[in-house]
């Protein structure tokens, strides 16, 4: 039974992070950017883990579990501005946030 | 060789044949679970229950279950029909899911994970997606208030329940749901009694976690109607149904496992109480003896037929508990008795839990929801991880200090129970200034 | 107090609200209005900030319709108002014509009448505690009452055939005279009664649940109360002490020793405690009501048809819910000329939205249910 | 055998997900999908022998933040959003440059692959058991940055109550 080499997780990692960055980049929607990073964060983790296994030791584990607190942070404070934001001005629209006070 | 290709069989089909048992059960012991809460309700409620199908009502849950399955499935037409459809297959896979962690007796038992218990909490703390996203998907404001109410009450209790269990963690020092039972064995005593303040947070959180009274606001009938349940009909319906209820059993395994010594006996490492090894046996003998009694005195033949036969089915389950004792038997199978002694056990124990959920419902009225986070967060919460730096402490203290269990545990529980009188002290005077919740 | 209302119809069809606004459309078929209650609820979050009651689902146009039946014909009709409490809805009518004809009921009528009234309080008073312990959530008590409530119905029952829609009593006097045992049934039935509220109390008064759900849910302060015209135990709970039985006493009231009682802050749990006393004071009246009742006739001297002189009266009783009132003017004719009904549940709802602005949904059910609205008498 | 299946699969799974995460109109349909994508996540996790993080990966995104995503998600009324213009007018420009970046990245690893010598995977059983490992390394070594971690949470936990609500 043939280990499956590093590289495919990479490559893993690497479709999931270029979709990721292309729903950032593209999508007017500020719900589905946030999902979008999240997505990124996700693929980071793979590589990490991956990495662990390849050198046998658990900081990549470690690693992972603070990119997953900084995750569970980002999303939490993000969606509160997301919800203030929509309070005000009643749009999802990331291109609509166009001012810096209003 | 032969006796490797043997292990190997046994590894793969008994995982395989214990999955198989559990999702073709579950169903029906969820349905016998309804009707036990309803004899229950009833038996409280000075009536009788459900009399008519099979003797005694033994046959309800079947024939409620070919009602619902020929009931026409109802979709709103303004529902996301997709999300709508498939909605209650999430809660239902996430509860059966968790299921597949747990060890009921020493025999049975999918996986033995590393992370056992923790993979019940979290996986079927997905089912949450099923009731957020039917309740969502229904269009409905009644769907949607519920679902709100559920994710919210979800994610509160959830930590105060992941605290408690945390507190057990500690004393069993792992994860794995086999080696925490064995634990407790080791230790001689179960963890109920070790952290019983964790265990009392433990039960209400997951009374809120399950949806059930007094913290059954997500589908509280005189409120919302049925919460995020009031679009479904029929056999998605019963799906969560069928998933409530087995989450049901699903906390109610997690306690067992964790505070309730899982399938040890109690006073399992005294000899002097071995004759409650007969417990077992003479149970099923009292019940199946009930039955030969009531059998006359059924009014139609068939029914007295039925009960008789519930009563041989249940002298036979008698006999084959009893078997293990036999010293013949033992010596031919020494794994025998642990196998279904520990699965009896369980079992009495998980349903004793569910009687207190029942106990619980006919007995509070239902909190209102400010009221529920209040408790959740100023009360459960912290209680919880001052419970978890109390166990911590006795643990130090008995490891380091050579404290015996008794003063260690018993100084901490008092600690404790001093921070959970203050707290309760603390709400109640926040609840004096609250009089009036409303602004206008 | 009105100006401060938000107006409620220029949002309720609005269909942009903020952020977290909604309406919430509760009934006609709901669990916990009972009855055909709609309450359109604006909501931010699950904060009530406006509301609006729509009622007249359960209209059957009773005052018409005693403008078309002679003065015994509509007495039937009035039992269909607070089928809850149908005995008292007939107490008030029959008095309220005997004093229209100047007519009065023998001393034995109006002894058996405060009974079987008093019993039907009890009985009304039960079947609301069930259904309001149910919409906050406790499911057993509603058992406990209805057990008792049954044991009323009996009594109900061997009186005079009916058990919800009675018509026991005749302008004048009796339909028919009592059974035998109707003073030891009674007895019976209240004799152990006091024990049995002290089991309710006991599942509801202490419990820590019970008094955060009610307390400081729904206040109704005394002038508040007075101005809304609110009566029966919402009123006392506020802590007027305003009782008909007591202020204009009708029937044998006047014979017997009872007291009112009253709450303090006019919160539902007040109501509650309120009426839990209520029906301890009315088992004590029917105690003392069984002891003595007079022998003699059961019919006053009325005629076979009755043609009130020309003229009008208000006569209000003091309902389980409140002050039933009954204006009827005549025309001489066999005919009542016009009928109007007071009935308590309605004026008492008036109350609603200002006793659940700023409370969660939940309060919303709990303070129907304690306000004891019966959809038949608030629709008429 | 099985581990080829059970990660290809996976990493199906994840991608497929992935897209439609980003390319969904409905913003809960993008939710589920993400929900699927990370438990799939979870699964080449638990492939990789890494049981704690699988969990961690189930309880915390998909059990936690993802609800906290769906809650906001039904809290805020989206009918009008479904009728917009999905992309921004930059569109093709961004996505240019996240292939750009993904073709940077493909490249990097293909050289990583033929030039540098990753060796040989050490055994399944160096990383076990996990839960115990990652417990160890995290309360010693990692033990400031877990600290720091925490701070950042309760920040995180104050900004987030300060942003929402209406009236402090």
């Amino acid at each position: 039974m043939a280990m499956i080499p590093i590289s495919q997780y990479l490559f893993l990692g690497m479709v999931l992070f270029t979709i990721g960055a292309i729903g950032v980049v593209t999508r007017r929607n500020v719900i589905i950017i946030l999902m979008s990073i999240e997505l990124m964060l996700n693929a980071v983790n793979i590589n990490l883990v991956a990495f662990s296994r390849l050198v046998g030791s658990a900081e990549g584990h470690v690693f992972a579990i603070f990119i997953i607190t900084d995750a569970a942070a980002e999303a939490a404070v993000g969606l509160g501005i997301i919800i203030a934001f929509f309070r005000n001005r009643e749009t999802l629209l990331g291109d609509e946030m166009d001012l810096m006070k209003w | 060789m032969l006796m490797n290709v043997f292990h190997f069989v046994i590894s793969i089909w008994v995982p395989l044949v214990c999955a198989l048992i559990i999702v073709a059960v579950l169903p029906l012991v969820a349905g016998y679970i309804v009707l036990m809460e309803r004899k229950v309700m009833a038996d409280m409620q000075a009536r009788l229950g459900p009399m008519r199908v099979g003797p005694h009502g033994l046959l309800q849950p079947i024939a409620d279950a070919l009602k619902l399955l020929i009931k026409e499935d109802i979709i709103p037409d303004e529902a996301d029909k997709a999300i709508f459809w498939f909605a209650p297959l999430i809660s239902v896979t996430a509860a059966m899911l968790a299921m597949s962690a747990l060890a009921i007796g020493p025999w049975f038992q999918i996986a033995d994970l590393n992370v056992g218990l923790l993979f019940v909490v979290g996986i079927s703390a997905l089912g949450i997606f099923g009731i957020v996203l039917g309740g969502w998907s229904s269009n409905s404001h009644y769907s949607l208030l519920g679902a709100l109410r559920s994710a919210a009450q979800l994610v509160s209790y959830e930590t105060a329940a992941g605290m408690a269990i945390v507190g057990g963690l500690l004393l069993a020092g792992t994860l794995s749901t086999r080696e925490i039972i064995q634990a407790q064995n080791d230790y001689g005593t179960w963890f109920a009694f070790a952290a019983p303040v964790g265990f009392f947070v433990y039960i209400v959180a997951s009374i809120a976690e399950t949806n059930r009274a007094p913290f059954d606001l997500p589908e509280a009938e005189s409120e919302l109607v049925a919460g995020y349940m009031t679009e479904y009909s029929g056999f998605r319906w019963a799906l969560y149904f069928l998933a409530e209820y087995t989450n049901m059993v699903v906390v109610a395994s997690i306690a067992t496992t964790l505070f309730l010594g899982g399938w040890l006996r109690p006073f399992a490492g005294t000899p002097a109480f071995n004759f409650l090894d007969y417990f077992p046996s003479v149970l099923m003998l009292a019940v199946g003896a009930y039955c030969f009694y009531r059998a006359p005195k059924q009014p139609v033949k068939v029914q007295s037929l039925f009960m008789v036969a519930v009563g041989l089915l249940m002298i036979l389950a008698a006999i084959i508990l009893a078997a293990p004792l036999v010293p013949a038997v033992s010596d031919l199978l020494p794994g025998l008795k642990p196998g279904l002694h520990g699965a009896f056990w369980f079992l009495l124990k998980v349903g004793l839990y569910i009687y207190l959920f029942m106990w619980l419902r006919f007995t509070f009225p239902r909190y209102r929801f400010d009221q529920l986070m209040r408790l959740g967060w100023q009360f459960l919460i912290p209680l919880s991880i001052v419970n978890v730096m109390g166990i911590g402490l006795a643990l130090v203290l008995h490891r380091h200090w050579g404290w015996g269990h008794l003063p260690a545990f018993g100084l901490t529980t008092l600690l404790t129970l001093v921070v959970a009188a203050w707290l309760g002290w603390a709400e109640e005077k926040k609840d004096k200034v609250h009089v009036f919740v409303g602004e206008t | 107090m009105a100006d401060e209302r938000i107006p409620f119809a220029t949002h309720a069809d609005q269909t942009v609200l903020g952020a977290d606004e909604i309406v919430l459309n509760m009934g006609p078929q709901h669990p916990s209005t009972h009855g055909v209650l709609r309450v359109k609820l604006r909501l931010d979050g699950e904060k009530v900030i406006g509301s609006e009651c729509v009622i007249g689902y359960l209209h059957r146009g009773v005052e018409k319709i005693a403008e078309h039946r002679s003065y015994q014909q509509f007495a039937p009709y009035v039992d269909r108002m607070d089928y809850v409490a149908a005995v008292s809805n007939g107490l008030g009518y029959c008095e309220a014509v005997e004093k229209l004809l100047g007519a009065e009921a023998p001393p034995r009528a109006r002894v058996i009448r405060t009974i079987l009234t008093e019993l039907q309080r009890i009985a009304s008073h039960l079947f609301w505690l069930g259904t309001h312990a149910l919409d906050i959530g406790a499911l057993t008590p509603l058992f406990y009452c209805l057990r008792e409530r049954e044991e009323i119905l009996k009594i109900f029952e061997k009186f005079c055939g009916a058990r919800l829609t009675t018509h026991a009593f005749r302008i004048g006097g009796l339909q028919y005279e009592a059974y035998d045992e109707l003073e030891k049934d009674v007895e019976r039935f209240c004799t152990p009664f006091d024990k049995r509220v002290d089991e309710y109390e006991s599942l509801l008064t202490e419990n820590r649940i019970w008094v955060g759900r009610t307390k400081g849910v729904g206040i109704l302060t005394s002038k508040e109360a007075i101005d809304y015209g609110a009566s029966g135990p919402v009123l006392r709970a506020s802590g007027v002490k305003w009782d008909i039985r007591k202020a204009m006493p009708y029937a044998a009231y006047d014979q017997y020793k009872f007291e009112i009682p009253t709450g303090k802050n006019g919160d539902t749990y007040d109501r509650y405690i309120v009426r839990m006393e209520e029906m301890r004071q009315s088992r004590l009246i029917c105690l003392q009501a069984i002891e003595n009742i007079p022998a003699g006739p059961i019919m006053g001297k009325v005629g076979k048809v009755l043609k009130p002189p020309p003229g009008e009266v208000y006569h209000a009783i003091e309902a389980p819910k409140g002050e039933l009132g009954y204006y009827i003017i005549s025309d001489g004719t066999t005919q009542p000329y016009r009928v109007r009904i007071r009935p308590p549940s309605l004026i008492n709802l008036e109350a609603f939205d200002k006793m659940i602005r700023g409370h969660l949904v939940a309060d919303v059910v709990a303070i129907i249910g304690t306000l004891d609205i019966v959809l038949g008498e608030v629709d008429r | 055998m099985l581990d080829h299946i059970v990660f290809y699969f996976f990493a199906a799974l994840a991608v497929v997900s992935a897209i439609l995460v980003v390319t969904r109109r409905n913003v809960v349909q993008s939710a589920i999908f993400l929900i699927t994508a990370l438990l799939a996540t979870a699964g080449i996790f638990l492939q990789l022998h890494a049981e704690f993080l699988f969990i961690v990966q189930v309880i915390l995104y998909a059990g936690g933040i993802m609800v906290l995503f769906v809650f906001v998600i039904m809290l805020i009324n989206m009918d009008v959003s479904l009728h917009q213009v999905q992309f921004n007018r930059q569109w093709w420009l961004g996505l240019l440059l996240a292939l750009v970046l993904g073709a940077e990245l493909t490249i990097a690893i293909a050289i990583g692959r033929s030039h540098l010598s990753f060796g040989e995977a050490a055994p399944a059983s160096a990383l076990e058991p996990s839960t115990q490992l990652v417990g160890k390394v995290l309360f010693s070594e990692y033990m400031l940055p877990f600290e720091i971690a925490s701070i950042l949470l309760l920040v995180a936990m104050i900004g987030a109550v300060v942003m929402a609500k209406k009236k402090i």
